[in-house]
């Protein structure tokens, strides 16, 4: 017989569908949040045809608007938001800290419920008709102007916003009070301190956005008038409070990324970080002051200028931190004993891509230059750079490595090689050209477009096919591996971490004697414990 | 097919080149942070390759002075880029005093702009080479922004407010007009041209053949068939105030403070007059909420602003604080 | 304790109701705000235990008071200094 | 499960086991009668009884500071608005009914009371029946507010001040004073919302308590609830200065 594991340990669906264990409840996630992202990347894949031409000949304009509206929400809401907490650090973050179980593992279900549930009304939008306000629901449009199913997407992500908030609590609670004996602050895994920082983030922005997108709703059913200007209303008003999350909400999905590379670049270099306490705590201070530089995104909504000044300033000071990473990284792999296996490959993308996703944020947050490529091609660029090219070669990255550990099996290691490689070439050509064209002045969300465009869209729509091809791929491939693939060790890398001391998959309830802590991770050099900076 | 395929926006207005100063400076500053990242991690991954399997890296104990140089480096070029940026933008937002100005409306899915000598356009703007001109600029429906990609300018136009945005043209020629922000179905046609024309040639196109009355003229008009003038009359029995010598001019409220009586305030006064009551009368005026368009609007304000002509110019700030000294009361 | 909290507090509405039809001007808006501040703390500190709790559940119960100054702070920032650049609109 | 814990989570896997000690290892089979070290509330995943319990009331803080943003959208806006129209403001809120208002202040205060009561009954293992009278009071106030509340809002669809199509302001500054009302009934509508929410959660404490499961060293549950409770409290502490006391001296004067 085999060895019990979480996997095996009880079959049905009613054992995975009513499951407590944060590792199954991490499985039911992998496999919604994956669906989610496919179609996703479908509404891209149509936006990418439509643009290749200068004429809007492939779809109607609101069948295009539509697209890119829920293109945008599932993107960020269903997939990018929860993909790496709800998946990765559901299943690693007891296991990281020496526990069975988050703190409340009803609540992770139940958030699970909520995520579907608020998934399912989006499904509805979309399939009745959809939206098209852009994922921004900026007002009045989306109050008075707009007649597609506002209502129904408002309440998807007002209600998935609490599965967010369960999730960042359990986190919270969890690092708190949960940690193994001898686990303090300053040796948590990278990974946990990213998490917890997200968590924060959760805590405290998505509450804000739930109220924002409710008024929205309430002012299109009840015709209550909060920011309808004919009331004396300000649509800006609107935008201040969309942003006090959403901009926040850019680094839930970048922060667990940023600790999936710290992960990753130790484990890959058989190497402690560089810099330990830098790194962690700059993601508290991403966290933190990630909540004063909002008003970035409106320089030219006719907030006011000294507020914009205030806003551009906190935005520069906040992307000292993520430099601060990036360094650190770097650091990390001087006097390494480097690997090139997937994940690691994975994380190099991310460094390089992340880097210039970043500092072309620098460009956006110099207020002279935004009123020029505000709402052009130059932001989805940007923000693409980041959520596509960091983001989720972050969450590739993490789940090519802790992959073996999740199914217990090996995926073919040349496939996942040659994927990394289509992803990072194809998200190039996909994305470079839209600089170019942002900031020759291509306002974004046009269905059509003057003709000079064509070339660089026509590149940037290769380019997609290719980004597409490269991200089917593993899907394959992991599928494949979990009825073929080689039965994984306990710790297929050499790589350190509590993680890695039990079996692949763990058993259910983890660890069958609390483990007691002597040393922070990733502690690879045989001889004295490593002190931290 | 391919033949027109541009790589950079050109450069015609005064503050194309100032933003794309920061523009190069800040490619500079990707260039080389991105190159610098890739070649260390490049030389570092291939100078310390694994080179047996069971080889491990050294143990890092982390160095201060290194961190130290990557937070105080980068946060002083961030400055630069702050201060820089905010500089150009105080620039391209405050507009010179005495430009030539032009009202824009947009609505779904159009730019209607109205020159103050009575030429109206549509998804088209004719302005004069070398002169600063300044939009003002309101919405009748939802967000537009107005975007003029070769003069590197752009704001939202927001319902309810005016916002104001300005430029001087430097090159003749014809450029795209956006709209920026996303206003539903047609947002991607809500485009036009804006022809930078030498000076005499914009004179002769304003003289041209489809000049209609002048805002000012027709908001006079409106005076007085919307009955404004029953109550705003001239003379001392008048149960409102004086509009002549008002704009531009501080006004006393009923609840103390003082506001200046710009485009916004005149509009306000309009559309929601109990908002801000002037000293010593009565909230008696109705609102025109809904019965007047955005187009009509800047008319009605533009009329009122003719009547201040006689008045010092609100630049001078030499009129007395108590103006409009109209009223019966204080 | 638990009554005289309560006592507090209800002497605490009955100073809100009262001050607020004597005119103070601006005076008004700070004493109401006052009262109730007071008022929550009473309640946060005793009803709530705080006064007797850890100092993470302080930190935390602070956190999302001080996050709402944030919210306030820096949004009220924007709308007290609009159109204070001269030449632009509010 | 047959040990009769409803609400624990023991799960039957092998590796079931305490930390500190009790190395009898449950079996596959997991129906081994086991000789609990521990509490019965104790949940497999946690090690002590005051782990668990700090660890539900520190979940429960948290929730609150979710809660408190999740209203200062809503005084956001207020504070914007009051700003923009104070005069409006003043005059709109002269037409609430401030006796309710007061009122409902009082009757929330005492039911703050008797939910702080409560929790300190199960804390000092006081009989079923005294947590429960405790609750259910608090319960009955509950109650009395949200009948008080309805009475005030059908006042104001009669007197039609109710924004939307049909909204009718006699007085001065109609826009502003739609504006205020848009406010008030988002706000203390959300917050209704939040009492009926907080009943039920009563309401099966209720049973709970009935059933003899709290005692000093089980009843975070009750604790938890009157968190929430107090908190709902506190919100319209605020609300009701903010939203029925602005107007007065205005009009006094
Ligand atoms: C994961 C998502 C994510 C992340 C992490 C970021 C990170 C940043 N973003 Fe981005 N952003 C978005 C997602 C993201 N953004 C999205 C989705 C939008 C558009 C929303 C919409 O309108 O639809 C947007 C839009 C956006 C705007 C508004 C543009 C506009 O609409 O006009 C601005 C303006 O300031 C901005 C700035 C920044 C900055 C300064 C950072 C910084 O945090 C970046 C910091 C990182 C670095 C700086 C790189 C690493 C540093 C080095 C290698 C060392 C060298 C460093 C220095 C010299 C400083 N972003
Ligand atoms: C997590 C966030 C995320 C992700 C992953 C992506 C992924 C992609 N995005 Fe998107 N995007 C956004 C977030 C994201 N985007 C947001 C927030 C907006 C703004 C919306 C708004 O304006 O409101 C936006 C807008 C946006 C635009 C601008 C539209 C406009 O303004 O008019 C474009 C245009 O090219 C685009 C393209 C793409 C492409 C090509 C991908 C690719 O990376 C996707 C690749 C993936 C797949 C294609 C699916 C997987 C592959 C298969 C299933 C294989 C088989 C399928 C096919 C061959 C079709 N996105
Ligand atoms: C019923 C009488 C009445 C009518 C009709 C009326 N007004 Fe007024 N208006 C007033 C009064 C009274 C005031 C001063 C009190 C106030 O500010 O509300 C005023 C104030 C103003 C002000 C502000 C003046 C200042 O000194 O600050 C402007 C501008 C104005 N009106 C424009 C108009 C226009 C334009 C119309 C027509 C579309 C109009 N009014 C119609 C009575 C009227
Ligand atoms: Cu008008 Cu977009
Ligand atoms: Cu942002």
């Amino acid at each position: 017989m085999e060895t019990l594991n979480y996997i095996n340990n009880g079959h049905g669906l009613g054992s995975w569908l009513l499951t407590r264990d944060h590792k199954r409840i991490a499985l039911l996630y992998l496999a919604s949040i994956t669906a989610f992202f496919f179609l996703g990347g479908m509404f891209a894949f149509v936006i990418r045809l439509e643009l290749l031409t200068p004429a809007g000949d492939l779809v109607s304009s609101d069948t295009y608007n539509k697209l890119f509206t829920m293109h945008g929400v599932v993107m960020v809401f269903f997939f990018l938001i929860p993909s790496i907490p709800a998946v990765l650090g559901n299943f690693l973050i007891p296991i990281m800290i020496g526990a069975k179980d988050l703190a409340f593992p009803r609540i992770n279900l139940l958030s699970w419920y909520i995520y579907v549930l608020g998934g399912l009304f989006t499904l509805v939008a979309a399939l009745s008709g959809g939206v098209d306000t852009g994922w921004t629901f900026y007002t009045p449009y989306s109050t008075a102007a707009a007649n597609s199913h506002v209502i129904t997407a408002a309440l998807g992500i007002f209600i998935t916003g609490f599965s967010s908030i369960l999730t960042g609590l359990n986190f919270i609670v969890t690092v708190h009070r949960m940690r193994a004996p001898g686990l303090t602050w300053f040796r948590l895994p990278l990974f946990v301190w990213s998490l917890y920082a997200t968590s924060l983030i959760f805590i405290l922005g998505t509450p804000v956005i739930a109220i924002t997108v409710l008024l929205v709703a309430a002012e299109r059913t009840l015709h209550m008038g909060i920011f309808d200007p004919a009331l004396g209303g300000d649509p800006v008003l609107f935008q201040h409070l969309f942003w006090f999350y959403s901009h926040p909400a850019v680094y839930i999905m970048i922060l667990p990324a940023m600790g999936v590379i710290s992960e990753i670049v130790q484990a890959f270099s058989r190497k402690n970080i560089f810099g330990y306490s830098f790194v962690a705590f700059s993601s508290l201070a991403i966290a933190i002051i990630g909540f004063l530089v909002w008003g970035h995104h409106i320089f030219v909504a006719g907030q006011s200028v000294y507020a914009g000044m205030l806003f551009s300033i906190l935005s520069f000071v906040v992307a000292v931190p993520s430099a601060i990473k990036v360094f650190n990284w770097t650091a990390t792999i001087y006097n390494g004993s480097v690997s090139f296996d997937s994940p690691m490959l994975y994380a190099f993308g991310f460094l390089g891509l992340f880097t210039i996703g970043g500092l072309t944020g620098l460009f956006l947050a110099a207020m002279g230059l935004d009123i020029h490529v505000h709402d052009t091609y130059f932001v989805v660029a940007h923000f693409h750079y980041i959520m596509v090219g960091g983001a989720i070669m972050g969450y590739l990255g993490g789940l090519h490595y802790w992959w073996p550990k999740i199914s217990g099996r090996l995926y073919p290691e040349p496939w996942a090689k040659f994927a990394a490689l289509m992803v990072f070439v194809g998200f190039n050509l996909t994305f470079f050209p839209q600089f170019v064209l942002g900031y020759l002045g291509m306002p974004r969300r046009y269905h059509a477009y003057p003709e000079e465009f064509q070339v660089l869209n026509v590149a940037s729509t290769l380019g997609a096919t290719v980004l597409a091809a490269g991200y089917l791929l593993p899907m394959i491939y992991f599928t494949w591996s979990i009825f073929r693939g080689a039965k994984a060790p306990a710790d297929p890398w050499g790589a350190r971490g509590l993680e890695w001391e039990i079996p692949s998959p763990p058993p259910t309830e983890n660890f069958l004697v609390t483990p007691i802590v002597t040393h922070g991770t990733h502690q690879y050099a045989p001889s004295k414990e490593v002190g931290h900076v | 097919m391919f033949t027109n395929f541009p790589l950079f926006p050109q450069q015609a207005s005064a503050q194309a080149a100032s933003v794309d100063g920061i523009y190069f400076f800040m490619l500079a500053v990707t260039a080389f942070f991105s190159l610098l990242i890739a070649s260390l991690l490049t030389i570092f991954a291939i100078k310390f390759r694994r080179r047996h399997k069971d080889e491990v890296g050294v143990a890092n104990h982390g160095a201060l002075a290194l961190e130290l140089l990557w937070t105080i480096v980068p946060f002083l070029i961030t400055m630069v880029m702050f201060g820089w940026g905010a500089k150009v933008f105080f620039d391209i937002y405050r507009p010179p005093a005495g430009a030539m100005e032009i009202y824009i409306v947009g609505k779904q899915w159009m730019w209607k702009a109205q020159h103050m000598e009575g030429q109206r356009e549509i998804n088209e703007l004719h302005v004069p080479v070398g002169r600063p001109v300044k939009l003002i600029m309101g919405s009748e429906d939802v967000i537009h922004s107005f975007f003029i990609p070769a003069f590197r300018v752009k704001a939202d136009v927001i319902p309810g407010r005016y916002n104001v945005l300005w430029f001087t043209a430097t090159v003749p020629g014809r450029y795209h007009l956006f709209c920026a922000e996303y206003c539903g179905t047609k947002h991607s046609g809500m485009i036009g041209s804006v022809v930078v024309m030498e000076p005499n040639d914009f004179q002769a196109w304003l003289s041209g053949g489809n000049a209609s009355d002048s805002p000012a003229a027709a908001g006079g008009k409106l005076f007085q068939d919307l009955a404004c003038v029953s109550c705003h009359r001239g003379d001392a029995q008048a149960q409102a105030p004086q509009l002549a010598g008002l704009f531009g001019n501080p006004v006393s409220l009923q609840d103390g403070s003082r506001v200046i009586a710009d485009e916004s305030y005149i509009r306000e006064s309009i559309v929601n007059p109990q908002a801000k009551v002037v000293a010593g009368f009565q909230p008696i005026m109705p609102t025109f909420q809904g019965l007047v368009s955005e187009e009509q609007l800047l008319q009605l304000i533009a009329y009122v602003r003719s009547l201040g002509a006689s008045a010092p110019g609100a630049a001078g700030g030499t009129m007395p604080a108590t103006m409009p000294a109209a009223g019966p009361g204080k | 304790m638990y009554y005289l909290v309560f006592l507090a507090l209800l002497v605490g509405t009955g100073a809100t109701v009262g001050a607020a039809f004597i005119d103070m001007g601006w005076m008004n808006n700070v004493i109401m705000l006052l009262l109730a501040m007071i008022k929550a703390s009473l309640v946060i500190l005793f009803f709530m235990h705080v006064r007797w709790s850890s100092r993470l559940t302080w930190v935390v119960a602070m956190a999302g008071f001080f996050w709402l100054l944030i919210l306030f702070g820096v949004t009220m920032g924007d709308y007290l200094t609009r159109g204070m650049v001269e030449g632009t609109l509010r | 499960m047959s040990d009769g814990h409803a609400a624990s989570e023991h799960y039957r896997g092998p590796v079931h086991q305490p930390v500190h000690s009790d190395p009898g290892y449950a079996g596959h089979s997991g129906e081994t009668p086991h000789v609990h070290p521990h509490h019965p509330q104790l949940q497999h995943h946690f090690d002590t009884m005051e782990q668990q319990a700090e660890a539900s009331t520190l979940g429960m803080w948290t929730f609150l500071v979710t809660e408190i943003l999740f209203f200062g959208g809503l005084f956001m806006a207020y504070l914007v608005y009051r700003h923009a129209a104070p005069m409006a403001f003043q005059e709109a809120s002269h037409h609430l009914n401030v006796v309710w208002g007061t009122l409902n202040t009082g009757v929330l205060i005492v039911s703050s009371l008797t939910m702080a009561l409560g929790v300190r009954a199960a804390q000092t293992s006081a009989p079923p029946r005294t947590q429960v009278m405790w609750i259910a009071l608090t319960m009955l106030l509950g109650t009395a507010f949200l009948g008080i509340k309805a009475i005030e809002y059908y006042d104001k669809f009669r007197d039609h001040i109710v924004p939307g199509p049909n909204f009718r302001w006699e007085g001065m500054y109609p826009q502003g004073a739609e504006m205020f009302y848009s406010l008030y009934f988002c706000m203390t509508g959300l917050h209704a919302l939040h009492m009926v929410i907080g009943l039920g959660i009563m309401t099966w404490l209720a049973v709970t308590a009935w059933r003899g499961k709290y005692d000093a060293a089980y009843y975070t549950p009750v604790e938890v609830a009157g968190l929430y409770w107090h908190f709902v409290d506190i919100v319209w502490i605020f609300l009701f200065p903010l939203l029925y006391l602005i107007g007065r001296h205005y009009h006094a004067a």
